[in-house]
């Protein structure tokens, strides 16, 4: 079972439904922030075993999901700041309350 | 030192085992940070499920990747997130507007969604080799980082340095407002 | 230059080159006043108070050379029978369109330059004295150098199109000058009127001048006046085409030289200063019409029929202006009716084939014309800016020179000999009888030159005996004041009444073989050659000695009633009597208000252009706005109205549109799988 | 002749302005005179690379020239190619000097985010030089829609009063023409591929210039390029944009719309749509016709009433614009010339016009015609300077605007008189509203309004002064010595001519 790509790929899977039902249903956008944290880890456990199961491609899967870490954690920062933001203005890190772009 | 390669009675093997006892700790506790109405809660789940990630790369034959999931994810993303938790966290909501209205919405998307990707995966004939995974050399991946992809590397450092100048200054505190709160 | 190998070609025909030394003079003559209108702008009123000392020099210096280059040509004979010609550089280079500024100087453009020139540079010399008091006189003198610069080049060019740049200048210039008091809004709407009313004649010169390039493929008049003939002896000129042409090219010589109907700018040029009236109705602008037809001989002479249509617009000019200018008030009125009536006379001459007539009798005119324009600005200027004919009287004995010099530019225009008018209106008239032989409608065109001779004189001795005899009806308050002009303006006068006295006996005599008829012969022989009307050999005793003497008497007769009718010498006018003759008349007081609104020409003008013209616009305006915009707001509107629809389901919530994303992407995973695949 | 061989000069001149706006951000925008020097000395510097380019341009030879071709998406054969025939360097001289002239103008005008302001013009710079250069349909099309981008900032920005209706209204309607025109440069392009097998080539203009393409092809895509094009020229009924986007704009943006951006359009037609889809050129070039000269008399007379001066001039701007269409589509030598010649001096007299507008505007802070008088009096060298413009706009020969309009209508009077003679109408029209609105501005007594901003009503000023002294000298210039321009354009004309085929004569049905 840990030799077969499937097997990865399913559990990287059910990784991301998680994390896009977490997306699509919590209302605290730190809440939502952790649900994209857990869909690119599924993402990048995808990488990595594609990686693995592909000789030719060598160690440039952990290269890759190296960097989608890197990226993930710019991500965090930007995000994680941009919460802080608008809380500090709002008083409120529920999402279904910033609607002001509405208009 | 020498334990059987399979289990006893079971015939599984012991790999097998491990990696099906972290996924089980990984994907439970990935489903416990959506679903836990407490977002404290919800950050140490997510540190719980990036362990059992880390534990699969290292399973997986990636010490690399599973060491700096650890140092990023847990180290640094996770405490991020806990902080960030409490510092939004001042009056904590009730418990009935942990999810919006759309949930259960969402939630039929996400299974359908798993059953959608689920299908196609195990439609779907890879050509891989069913080998059992390599372990990849640090040596390897510091050269294919360093020398191979130095430009990218570079650029994304360049990136992580503007993500945290930004921060900051998108977090920062509007000074000249505060004076006049005060 | 194929302009130069075409001239050659048609060896004898043809204009020469000219030599530097004649290159540099004609290019000088047009450099010195646009050089001068430049520097008198740029100094502006760094000039001080003597604001004429660059453009008044610069019109002196003009002058001289003109008249060198007169003398070369009409005396000397440097240039040939043909002129000369040279090109400056090349203007439009637009593939096989190519258009030189090149130049011809013939004997035509040399009796020209005597106009403009000598009446150029006396009216700027009159305008030191008549300006003297106003503030910003250096615009004027500007203005005025420009004015020469345009004039100049008209005459000067070598090709329609610069002729046309020359025009169009011309009118920009007596825009500039017809509005000089642009704080009056009487003469701000004059200069708009005068430059509008222009540019509908242009619209026809512009495309008379496309149809002849498109026609003979090259706008120099050399080559032009040469291809012409060739195409419609070829047959490739139809008659009707050859017509068109030539009334297009006429339109434009109808809005400059103030032709009816295009005549309603001229009496409102009025609005400037007197020298621009002198200026525009004398020696420039409206001749310009005439010597584009006189200069166009050889293409107007291919079509007799737009030369009859050309006559009788002339005719019809005349007598409609001589009608009005019979009842004015305004002394500058008069005379302004008074040209028109006289610039008819000379298109009657044009469209007869009288060329050579026509010419001289622009160059008469010019001069009492003139005369007559600076005399009313003295006369004006002594009464301190009254021009209502009804308030002067009895002026003679006080401005003894203005008088003086005006009553010889009366009886000159008048048509007495041995003054100037006498001779060009005489051969005018004679060659219109005498060319009935070959067209029976120039009778009648006689008979109404002859009566417009008879009103010319009339209204002249009119405004002569309202103004300088009989008893004063000056202001009492004006009256003490007045007195004679300073001698800048005085000598201009005298100087015009010489050749007011002497120029037609020394041009016009002796009859049928007189010195402009030599000067001008080789310039119309063509066009005289293609209309064939030839001329019989005068007969003093015979029928031009009969003509003589009923013009001669047609206008003594005239003058004989006005000066019984508004008083000559000391005798008073019987103003009385004029009431009642007018009311004895058959519809006398109609006419007579008819007259006196000038034919209410103005009035249909402002109904036609002014009113119906705005209301078309305006129902443009409100279309554009609501039909036009309508149609894009109205587009805009239903877009906007459905997307407001639509918009509820933007909830403005970002999970809503990822969930949105989220099931679309569901749904195009389940086609892609289940459904194309398969 | 200056030998740049192996310089690449047009990428400069787009670097410069691009390079300079982004180096414009780090100036830090408290110093707004900082800014505007900075940016005065960009726009020059352009300039200067501009004429540079002017000089070595070899204009006797044929083709395109200072080619750089490098590939930039090999898989549709998208290039970066750039290069300059006659016609569009003639165009991007008059962008480098509009758009300092401009910069220039905006010294007194705008007083706030100066910076951001002039960040924006250096970048519809790029794109206004972009469009010209390109020689590749994306490479255009990228250029053309960058173009919108500062447009709609300047005047939603810094506009009038009403400036988001006018610059939401411009947006809208120039959009819904250039995504037209995408599809139409996508179909064009694949169908390029069907027929030839090859990407290679899809999106270049000489490749695609005489290939040929089917006629419904063609005449769809000629189109939706029609559309685009007319819509910026802006031709009728497509114009309303022009007069509420003029009105709000900033002096400045008036200048550079009226005087490099409805040029585009024309542009286009000569670059792209004609040589492209001869047929369905030919073919429209009826109604085209027809369409141009509807607006060239109804342009005008709906000027005649228009209240406010920089109304009225944009309603001229649909006249005057209209004799390039006609000049296009008249398919005649001396037309076209007459119709590019036309561009170049719309471009200077109509900017000329609008700097003068923005000067009295400054000072009264009003444009209703009905409220001024006696300009001539108050402000005297500013009514010169007006004056020398309408004159000019009026089409004076001596000055720019008659060559270029005496050649669309001698040329258009070759092919059809009919259209000639309504076209020459104009001549009568334009003049009655150019000078209508003079006599009221300037002439009679000075306006109670105008007195009673007494001493503020100051006449222009030496920088004022500056940034029209070039265009009136190059107004006398083009007028006296057309030939600067005509020589250059010869050409090219020719070359388009020959592509297009001869032309149908008796345009008018």
């Amino acid at each position: 079972m840990s030799q077969s790509l499937d097997a990865y790929l399913l559990l990287a899977a059910g990784l991301f439904a998680i994390g896009t039902f977490g997306f699509l249903a919590k209302r605290n956008a730190i809440a939502m922030l952790m649900s994209i944290e857990l869909m690119l880890n599924a993402v990048n456990l995808a990488i990595v075993a594609f990686a693995l199961f592909t000789p030719s491609l060598g160690a440039q899967g952990s290269v890759i999901a190296l960097f989608v870490m890197a990226v993930a954690a710019a991500e965090a920062t930007v995000g994680l700041a941009i919460v802080i933001a608008i809380y500090r203005n709002r008083r409120t890190p529920l999402v279904d309350e910033y609607a002001s772009m509405r208009e | 030192m020498s334990l059987p390669e399979t289990m006893p009675y079971t015939g599984w093997r012991w790999d097998d085992l491990v990696f099906l006892a972290l996924a089980g700790v990984m994907l439970g506790s990935a489903l416990l940070v959506v679903l836990s109405r407490n977002i404290i809660r919800s950050g140490l789940f997510m540190v719980l499920s990036f362990l059992g990630l880390a534990g699969i790369y290292a399973l997986a034959g990636s010490p690399i990747v599973a060491a700096a999931q650890v140092l990023v994810y847990i180290g640094a993303i996770s405490v991020l997130i806990l902080f960030a938790v409490m510092l939004t966290q001042s009056k904590a909501g009730p418990a009935a507007l942990v999810f919006q209205r759309q949930a259960w919405i969402a939630a039929i998307a996400s299974v359908v969604l798993l059953g959608l990707i689920g299908a196609s995966i195990l439609l779907t004939d890879f050509p891989a080799a069913e080998a059992l995974p390599t372990v990849h050399e640090t040596r390897e991946v510091a050269f294919l980082i360093f020398d191979a992809n130095v430009f990218a590397f570079e650029v994304v450092s360049l990136l992580l340095l503007a993500a945290v100048v930004g921060g900051i200054f998108i977090a920062r505190r509007d000074e000249s407002a505060d004076e006049e709160g005060a | 230059m194929s302009f130069f190998a075409e001239a050659g070609g048609h060896a004898g025909h043809g204009p020469e080159l000219a030599d530097p030394t004649a290159q540099l003079l004609i290019t000088l003559l047009m450099a010195i006043p646009l050089a001068g209108f430049a520097l008198s702008v740029i100094l502006g009123r760094r000039l001080g108070s003597r604001p004429w000392v660059i453009a008044v020099p610069a019109i002196i210096a003009t002058w001289l050379i003109a008249m060198f280059l007169v003398w070369q040509t009409l005396f000397v004979g440097a240039y040939g029978e043909y002129g000369i010609t040279f090109t400056l550089y090349e203007w439009i280079p637009a593939g096989q369109f190519r258009v030189d500024a090149n130049f011809l100087m013939d004997n035509l453009t040399a009796v020209m330059l005597i106009v403009v020139t000598t009446i150029g540079m006396l009216v700027h010399v009159y305008s030191i004295g008549y300006m003297s008091h106003d503030p910003s006189k250096w615009r004027f003198f500007a203005y005025l150098n420009l004015f020469m610069f345009s004039m100049l080049l008209l005459v000067l060019a070598g090709n329609y199109l610069l002729v046309f740049a020359a025009w169009e200048l011309v009118g920009l210039s007596s825009y500039l000058l017809i509005g000089f008091w642009y704080h009056k809004r009487s003469a701000a709407l004059a200069n708009k009127k005068a430059f509008i009313t222009n540019r509908v004649g242009d619209v026809g010169f512009a495309l008379g001048i496309m149809a002849l390039w498109t026609t003979v493929g090259t706008l120099n008049f050399t080559e032009v006046f040469t291809l012409i003939p060739e195409k419609v002896a070829g047959g490739e000129l139809g008659p009707v085409l050859m017509a068109g042409i030539c009334l297009l090219l006429f339109m434009g010589a109808m809005g400059k030289s103030a032709q009816f109907p295009l005549h309603v700018w001229l009496p409102d040029a009025m609005e400037g200063p007197t020298p621009v009236s002198a200026l525009i109705h004398a020696a420039t602008m409206v001749n310009a019409g005439v010597y584009l037809v006189a200069r166009s001989s050889p293409v107007f002479a291919q079509s007799a029929g737009a030369l009859l249509l050309i006559a009788c617009l002339g005719a019809f000019t005349a007598i409609l202006a001589a009608s009005i200018a019979l009842t004015q008030k305004d002394i500058k009125r008069v005379l302004a009716y008074s040209t028109l009536s006289q610039l008819g006379y000379m298109f009657l001459a044009l469209g007869v084939g009288a060329w050579i007539p026509a010419i001289f009798h622009l160059v008469t005119h010019g001069f009492f014309k003139g005369l007559l324009f600076l005399g009313s600005g003295s006369v004006i200027h002594a009464v301190h800016e009254e021009q209502d004919m009804d308030r002067m009287g009895g002026l003679a004995g006080k401005i003894r020179i203005t008088h003086l010099t005006m009553l010889i530019g009366t009886i000159a225009i008048a048509g007495i000999p041995p003054l100037a008018g006498f001779f060009s209106k005489d051969e005018i008239l004679g060659e219109t009888f005498k060319f009935g032989v070959y067209e029976q409608a120039f009778y009648v065109l006689f008979v109404v030159g002859m009566i417009v001779a008879g009103m010319t004189a009339f209204y002249m001795w009119r405004l002569m005996g309202k103004t300088f005899y009989g008893k004063s009806r000056v202001d009492p308050h004006v009256e003490p004041k007045i007195h004679e002009s300073p001698w800048t303006m005085t000598l201009p006068l005298i100087l015009l009444a010489i050749p007011s006295i002497g120029i037609g006996l020394a041009l016009g005599w002796p009859l049928g073989d007189s010195t402009i008829k030599h000067w001008l012969e080789p310039v119309f022989h063509e066009a005289e050659v293609t209309l064939g009307r030839e001329l019989p050999k005068v007969q003093l005793f015979g029928i031009d000695g009969i003509l003589i003497v009923i013009a001669v008497s047609v206008a003594t007769l005239g003058i004989v009633i006005a000066a019984a009718l508004f008083g000559i010498g000391r005798k008073d006018g019987r103003s009385e009597t004029v009431r009642s003759l007018t009311q004895r008349i058959p519809f006398g007081p109609a006419l007579y208000r008819a007259s006196f609104n000038r034919w209410y020409f103005d009035d249909l003008n402002h109904l036609l252009f002014v009113r119906f013209g705005g209301v078309v616009a305006e129902s443009a305006a409100i279309f554009d706005r609501a039909v036009i915009d309508g149609i894009v707001n109205g587009t805009a509107k239903v877009t906007q109205g459905a997307g407001d629809r639509i918009r509820r389901i933007q909830t403005g919530k970002v999970q809503n549109y990822a969930l949105g994303i989220a099931i679309g992407l569901i749904v195009i995973s389940i086609v892609l799988l289940f459904v194309v695949t398969r | 002749m200056l030998d740049l061989t192996g310089v690449p000069v047009l990428s400069i001149l787009l670097a410069v302005p691009l390079v300079g706006a982004i180096l414009l951000a780090f100036v830090p925008g408290d110093r707004p005179q900082l800014v505007r020097r900075l940016a005065l000395l960009i726009a020059l510097v352009t300039f200067g690379i501009s004429l540079a380019a002017v000089l070595a341009f070899d204009p006797a030879q044929s083709g395109y020239q200072l080619r750089e071709t490098t590939s930039w998406i090999p898989f549709f054969g998208i290039q970066y190619d750039l290069g300059v025939d006659g016609i569009s360097l003639v165009l991007v001289v008059l962008t480098t000097l509009l758009s300092w002239i401009s910069i220039l103008a905006s010294f007194g005008p705008i007083q706030s985010r100066v910076k951001e302001y002039m960040i924006s013009f250096l970048v519809l710079e790029v794109g206004m030089l972009g469009v010209f250069l390109s020689l590749d349909l994306f490479l255009f099309y990228i250029f053309w829609e960058i173009v919108l981008v500062p447009m709609y900032l300047i005047i939603g920005i810094w506009g009038g009063a009403n400036r988001i209706y006018a610059t939401v209204k411009f947006v809208l309607y120039t959009l819904v023409g250039s995504l037209l025109m995408l599809v139409a440069l996508v179909a064009t392009a694949f169908s390029y591929q069907v027929a030839t097998g090859s990407w290679d080539g899809a999106f270049s203009v000489e490749k695609l210039v005489g290939f040929g393409f089917d006629p419904t092809l063609q005449l769809f895509a000629f189109l939706a390029f029609f559309l685009a094009f007319a819509i910026k020229v802006p031709m009728f009924p497509f114009h309303t944009w022009l007069p509420d986007a003029h009105v709000e704009a900033p002096t400045a943006g008036s200048v550079i719309l009226a005087g490099v951006l409805l040029k585009l359009g024309g542009y286009g037609f000569i670059r792209f749509a004609m040589p492209i889809f001869p047929d369905a050129a030919r073919d429209l070039a009826g109604p085209i016709i027809v369409l141009s000269l509807i607006a060239i008399i109804y342009g005008a007379i709906v000027a005649i009433v228009q209240p406010d001066v920089k109304k009225l001039i944009a309603y001229s701007s649909v006249s005057h614009m209209g004799f390039v269409t006609l000049g296009l589509f008249a398919f005649q030598e001396q037309a076209m010339q007459g119709a590019i010649l036309q561009m170049v001096n719309h471009g200077l007299i109509t900017g000329g016009l609008f700097l003068c507008v923005g000067i009295i505007y400054e000072r009264t802070h009003d444009r209703t015609i009905a409220k001024m008088g006696g300009l001539a009096a108050k402000t005297p060298i500013w009514a010169a300077a007006f004056g020398f413009f309408i004159m000019a706009s009026v089409g004076l020969p001596g000055l720019a605007g008659f060559v270029g309009e005496f050649l669309v209508f001698l040329g258009t009077f070759a092919v059809d008189p009919l259209a000639a003679a309504i076209a020459s109408l104009v001549m009568v029209l334009g003049a009655v509203y150019l000078l209508w609105m003079f006599q009221r501005v300037a002439f009679g007594e000075v306006s109670d309004f105008l007195k009673g901003l007494g001493h503020h009503l100051t006449d222009m000023t030496p920088t004022e002064v500056l940034t029209l002294a070039p265009l009136a000298a190059l107004t006398i210039v083009m007028g006296v010595y057309p030939a600067l321009i005509l020589d250059l354009i010869t050409g090219p004309v020719n070359e388009l001519l020959a592509a297009l085929g001869p032309a149908t004569t008796g345009m008018l049905p």
